[in-house]
């Protein structure tokens, strides 16, 4: 049954205008115009917004404690952007592994065997629980900690020893102790997503007979994407500017490279600005992409 | 009761309704038929408002239905004054669309209590008559997962009736019953149009419409095709279409 | 501050003069020559010429910051590690390290030495080992219209809101005095110890605090670098040094360079350098008690 | 039609075991055992995260670096607790606040009023772009920045003036700094969990002339829960850590409470773990606590 | 082909089937009826093992499901061996569960793709040719939220035709669908089972029963009450109960 056939009887001698709303009635001349609910108390409310966001831009373009002089002459310094460029090599890298090894914990947690759900809670029990400034320690320090990493018979004589000192380099630790972290908070992100899909989805998949990973991949998890994509935002820009507690294991990000000159100088309020700057500038891009990705996930609603 | 004039809605380039005229008198039982896509289902949902026409109009007990007629104007309703009207229409979706978390008994008196603000007690004691009803007394306290298809079809018409509507929108009430249910389903249907209850009935079931109805409505792509008493649209169609479409009845 | 890392303690020594950085860049190392003597002293394995792990706090100037670049650590802690390490004939592999990270990164072997700006305290000498290089102290700034005298006494503090670095030794000094308000039947003085010296001198500035108790060479950098502040006196000396796990092998030798270099004036220019002629030691020592008023 | 009547036709003979899953046929005596699938990978894998486990724990209970008797010594200290105090209040109070925010957001940047929907966005995009570091120094410092506030025609004359020093103390600074920039992130999680639940509720809502709050409130947030309480308790959870920037501006909180002491004498392991040992404690509290807001939410699965 | 033996299965303490005994031969096929929640959908659940029978046995193609024999033991089968057995067994939902992410196109090659490794431009050709089977060949772009209830149903019984299995279980296939389509689906089940596919079709339309059926099993309260031929349990029912539910077919 062809939907829109080229010749189908149209009882009604209404002009073609499907787009505009415009009622009609047979016996009148002219159909009445539609009036949108009146919104006065909405222009009203936008008009304040402006005026207050122009206020608010003028007080800080204009006030003298910001010194835009000083924060044009450090915003593009060699120090800062390679401060930046570390923060954003680290939050991509940081982000991607910890979403992946989440999201392998997240299905262990669901999943019906029993090993894999209690270390996948103990992981993200573990991982949550420890302030990240701890574990970073932790693994710089694995060297003082555990003079030496032996491999041989548990509680038994040791094989092969290696000594840990200078094991892990500080931007290694960095990498690996974020990640370890995030890892713990993405899987609860993913579980949140998988909670929402509705079971059917999966018995659907199974009598078709899809494997466990494709009907994760292809089934569950781009409809769980709808409920992830904002939460994982959140987290993709928390931490871009979390990464800046690794400054503790003296790895130079980009809020680091910028309290490094005010410690220097003073110029504290200027110098936050450039940080801060620079902080809002990849976060509008970020959010921007997470726009088209949560367009891209609810394509098949969109035009409904 | 229900006028519907000239309705024409569109999703993108794909004309649902093509011109929709119709008119529901008060307590009468009106059955739409017509193929799958013809757009009846799209049709009972711009009767709720649920879908905005693109052109014509509708009207249930006289009143526009989202809009506000003053001179030659149209004002468009705000949300609140539209929800008002629609307590005065019950719906039962093709699809059920049961609230998933909310037991049997609280689906039922979610509405009576909270939009028409009647004391709980009395919305319980209302929600239990219709499950006797509809033969599902001692489910009162399951979940709609835990229901097979009837038993949740037969949730979403008492949800719709506790509302006490004047008027009752119909998609496929009866699709996931079995004849007896239907029988059953009919026997209300037949009670509240004794008390004055105007309804809309979509189905695909011929002997429904037969029974149930004051007037066979038959629709094709988007446009009425043919309308009368049951009688004369079943056993006489006068177009063709719908001769053919009726004679595929098993 | 002497806390420990500068930038934790909030302040730290003057700096050259005012305005955006003007660093020193004068060399007052590469003159130095190897004291067999004090080599000596080392441990067999680096008696002839070895390398030296050494994890540097860094801060701000004096004691210890980047150069312009970025990258370089200059200050006086650098100067007189390095000097001290030719003196032995080390080279010198130096690593930045935040606060929490050095000291146990000391216990492990990790690092052999660190700097950053230590002070040494009774507490901390039953944790480490300490080679001091410098004379620091407390002391305080407040705003150019503070009507304040100069604080002989804790007790003429009474009364007002104190800011200092969290976790320094100033705090401990303030809480330990803090009674001594009420036993003169004085209003007690408020301390608030912040974390990020952009809070620090802000609230001195707005008058949230009246004072700043810091580090005096610190102090005075700071004052230079912010139009309307002042500093106000010093009021106790502390000395600051280098850090070793504790019982080292390696302190005596560091305690004989650290002397060598004071007696052939290297120490004097290091100073000079960095405009904290006032803060010189007679001689180093190893982990010596407290100094207390 | 009572689902289970007394005295229904029993076509079969074969006896009552519902529970148990014996098999049966008709013909044989005796029905054959069910084996279930062999798992002898899994119970392998559990020895290994056992045993693996117990040398962790052994590792780091004889471990001297740790140095147990300190950090005895130092876990209840009043300072400690009342670090940790603090922390637990603020979290409680930022965690509430930005959630009540935050699901207004969520609603407004949802609704289909332009103005709501714009102030909504830009309040994620600046809370979100701006570091916490920079707001809580902003606040704290807004005396040097607008010395006064006034009140009177915008670009215009002033009727009343307010010196802000001292307008704020750092406790309210912290709180309100916090508050803010939480209900930023936890808007997104509610609109995520939003997101996940099926237009068709809402539309069955309204067709009963539900109102908009009544709608959110009983319909559609309580299935959005499913997706909104893991990330939740992220959030929650890295409240209670992340209150420790708070130390920036004077407030001590317990990491902070336990830095002072390290920084006096250079006790770092053990105080750190002190810190950790507490967070560890408040963080099983919390994640126990999170299974049964799950349990509740999900009760209409349960038993399925 | 199918062998039911004394099949229970309880939800918590209600018991929803009571011992259940059918027998399905290859090329037939047998029409379930019955009443609203006497599990007929259950059973079919049960056959395709996504629901695990608390006793009682299920075996397909002389194979158990869900279970390997080997002397007086059942090995529980691992989840890979149960999906390859499914792929041999098609399953229409009484609710679909279509894939709301993906087009019609995709909803219906994904199994063959991904579960028989067939190549997809094969797959897609396939899938074009079920769609203009069912009428539905201009929707294969569209999303399933934008689909009337019977266009969905039609998806949801291309998708499972796609994995050409040899087994198809139908919970009500045509429960969305007008009477035409009905013919269609109906011609397709009497295509399908010429060539040799054996299937279970639950339905609620008699008149459905008496064309498609080789065997009509009358259920209810968890039991199977009469079976046979549908001339036989249709027009000359033995049970009273039977006749009881005959009576009330409009
Ligand atoms: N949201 C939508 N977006 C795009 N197309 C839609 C949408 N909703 C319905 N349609 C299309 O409109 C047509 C009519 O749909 P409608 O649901 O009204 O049919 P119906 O008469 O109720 O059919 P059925 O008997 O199968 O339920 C169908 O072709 C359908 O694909
Ligand atoms: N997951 C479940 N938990 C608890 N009870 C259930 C569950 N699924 C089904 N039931 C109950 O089992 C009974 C049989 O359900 P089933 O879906 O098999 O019925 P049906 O014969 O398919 O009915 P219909 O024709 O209405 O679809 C019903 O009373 C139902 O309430
Ligand atoms: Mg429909
Ligand atoms: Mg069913």
């Amino acid at each position: 049954m062809p939907p829109t056939p080229p010749a189908a009887p149209a009882p009604s001698p209404t002009g073609e205008a499907p787009a505009a709303p415009v009622l009609t009635k047979e016996a009148e001349p002219a159909p009445p115009r539609v009036v949108p609910v009146r919104r006065t108390g909405q222009w009203a409310a936008a008009a304040v917004v402006l005026l207050l966001l122009a206020m608010a831009v003028n007080s800080v373009v204009r006030n003298e404690a910001f010194q835009w002089g000083v924060v044009a002459e450090y915003f593009t310094t060699p120090a800062v952007l390679r401060g930046l460029g570390l923060t954003l090599w680290l939050t991509a890298l940081v982000m991607a592994l910890g979403f992946v090894l989440g999201t392998l914990l997240a299905v262990a947690r669901m999943s019906a065997n029993p090993v894999l759900k209690s270390v996948s809670w103990g992981y993200i029990w573990f991982f949550r629980s420890t302030p990240v400034l701890v574990q970073l320690l932790f693994w710089i320090n694995i060297g003082a900690l555990y003079p030496q990493l032996g491999l041989g018979i548990p509680f038994g004589p040791e094989f092969l020893t290696v000594k840990t000192v200078n094991l892990l380099g500080p931007l290694t630790v960095a990498l690996i102790g974020l990640t370890l972290h995030e890892a713990a908070y993405a899987a609860e992100v993913v579980r949140g997503g998988l909670l929402s899909v509705d079971r059917g989805q999966t018995e659907a998949a199974q009598s078709l007979g899809l494997g466990r990973w494709r009907r994760l991949r292809r089934i569950v998890l781009p409809q769980a994407m709808r409920a992830i994509v904002p939460p994982a935002g959140n987290m993709l820009i928390g931490t871009l500017k979390g990464t800046s507690i690794v400054s503790v294991i003296a790895v130079q990000d980009l809020l680091h490279s910028v309290q490094l000159v005010y410690h220097r100088t003073y110029q504290v309020i200027p110098l936050l600005l450039v940080a801060t700057l620079w902080y809002a500038l990849v976060t509008t891009v970020l959010t921007a992409g997470q726009h088209y990705v949560e367009r891209y996930y609810g394509r098949s609603e969109r035009d409904r | 009761m229900v006028e519907i004039r000239s309705v024409r809605k569109s999703f993108g380039s794909h004309e649902v309704l093509r011109g929709i005229d119709l008119e529901v008198r008060t307590g009468e039982v009106t059955v739409v038929l017509g193929p799958s896509g013809s757009g009846k289902s799209t049709l009972l949902r711009t009767v709720n408002h649920l879908e905005k026409v693109d052109s014509g109009r509708i009207t249930v007990d006289g009143k526009l239905v989202g809009y506000r007629r003053s001179g030659d104007k149209l004002y468009e309703l705000r949300e609140r004054e539209v929800l008002r009207q629609r307590t005065q229409i019950g719906f039962v979706f093709q699809n059920f669309h049961l609230f998933p978390h909310l037991t049997v008994l609280e689906n039922i008196t979610e509405a009576p209590v909270s939009a028409l603000k009647r004391p709980r007690a009395e919305a319980v004691a209302a929600a239990h008559t219709l499950l006797e009803r509809v033969g599902l007394a001692e489910k009162a306290g399951a979940y709609p997962g835990h229901l097979s298809g009837g038993q949740q079809q037969r949730v979403a018409i008492a949800r719709a009736l506790a509302l006490e509507p004047k008027l009752l929108l119909f998609d496929e009430p009866t699709s996931a019953l079995d004849p007896e249910l239907v029988g059953e389903v009919l026997d209300v249907i037949k009670d509240l149009a004794r008390q004055g209850t105007t309804m809309i009935v979509v189905t695909h079931e011929i002997g429904f419409a037969r029974e149930a109805a004051d007037t066979v409505v038959f629709m094709d792509e988007g446009v009425v095709v043919e309308q009368g008493p049951p009688a004369e649209v079943l056993d006489r169609p006068r177009q063709e279409r719908t001769r053919a479409f009726l004679s595929k009845v098993l | 501050g002497q806390g420990g890392q500068a930038e934790a303690g909030g302040a730290d020594k003057p700096g050259t003069g005012a305005g955006a950085v003007s660093l020193p860049t004068e060399d007052v190392v590469s003159g130095v020559r190897k004291d067999p003597a004090a080599a000596k002293l080392l441990p067999a394995a680096l008696r002839d010429g070895g390398e030296i792990s050494l994890a540097a706090g860094v801060g701000s100037p004096p004691s210890s910051t980047y150069l312009d670049d970025g990258k370089t650590v200059a200050g006086l802690d650098r100067d007189v590690s390095d000097a001290a390490a030719k003196v032995l004939g080390l080279t010198v592999r130096r690593e930045v390290a935040g606060f929490e990270a050095i000291l146990p990164a000391l216990g492990s072997g990790k690092y052999q030495v660190a700097t950053g700006n230590f002070g040494v305290t009774d507490d901390r000498r039953a944790t480490l080992d300490f080679v001091t290089y410098i004379n620091d102290g407390q002391g305080f700034a407040v705003r150019e219209d503070s009507t304040l005298k100069k604080v002989t006494d804790l007790t003429r503090l009474c009364g007002l809101n104190i800011a200092t670095g969290a976790g320094t030794t100033f705090e401990v000094t303030l809480e330990e005095n803090r009674p001594r308000c009420a036993e003169q039947g004085e209003k007690p003085y408020e301390v608030r110890t912040y974390a990020e010296q952009g809070a620090l001198w802000g609230s001195l500035q707005q008058g949230r605090s009246d004072v700043v108790m810091s580090t005096i060479n610190g102090l005075r950098h700071a004052v230079d670098q912010q139009p309307g502040l002042k500093f106000l006196n010093e009021y106790q000396r502390l000395d600051v040094g280098l850090a070793f796990k504790k019982g080292t092998p390696l302190a005596p030798a560091f305690q004989a360079a650290v002397d060598h270099l004071i007696e052939d004036g290297t120490y004097a220019r290091i100073l000079e350098k960095w405009g904290v002629t006032g803060s010189a030691l007679k001689e180093s020592r190893i982990s010596p008690p407290e100094l207390k008023s």
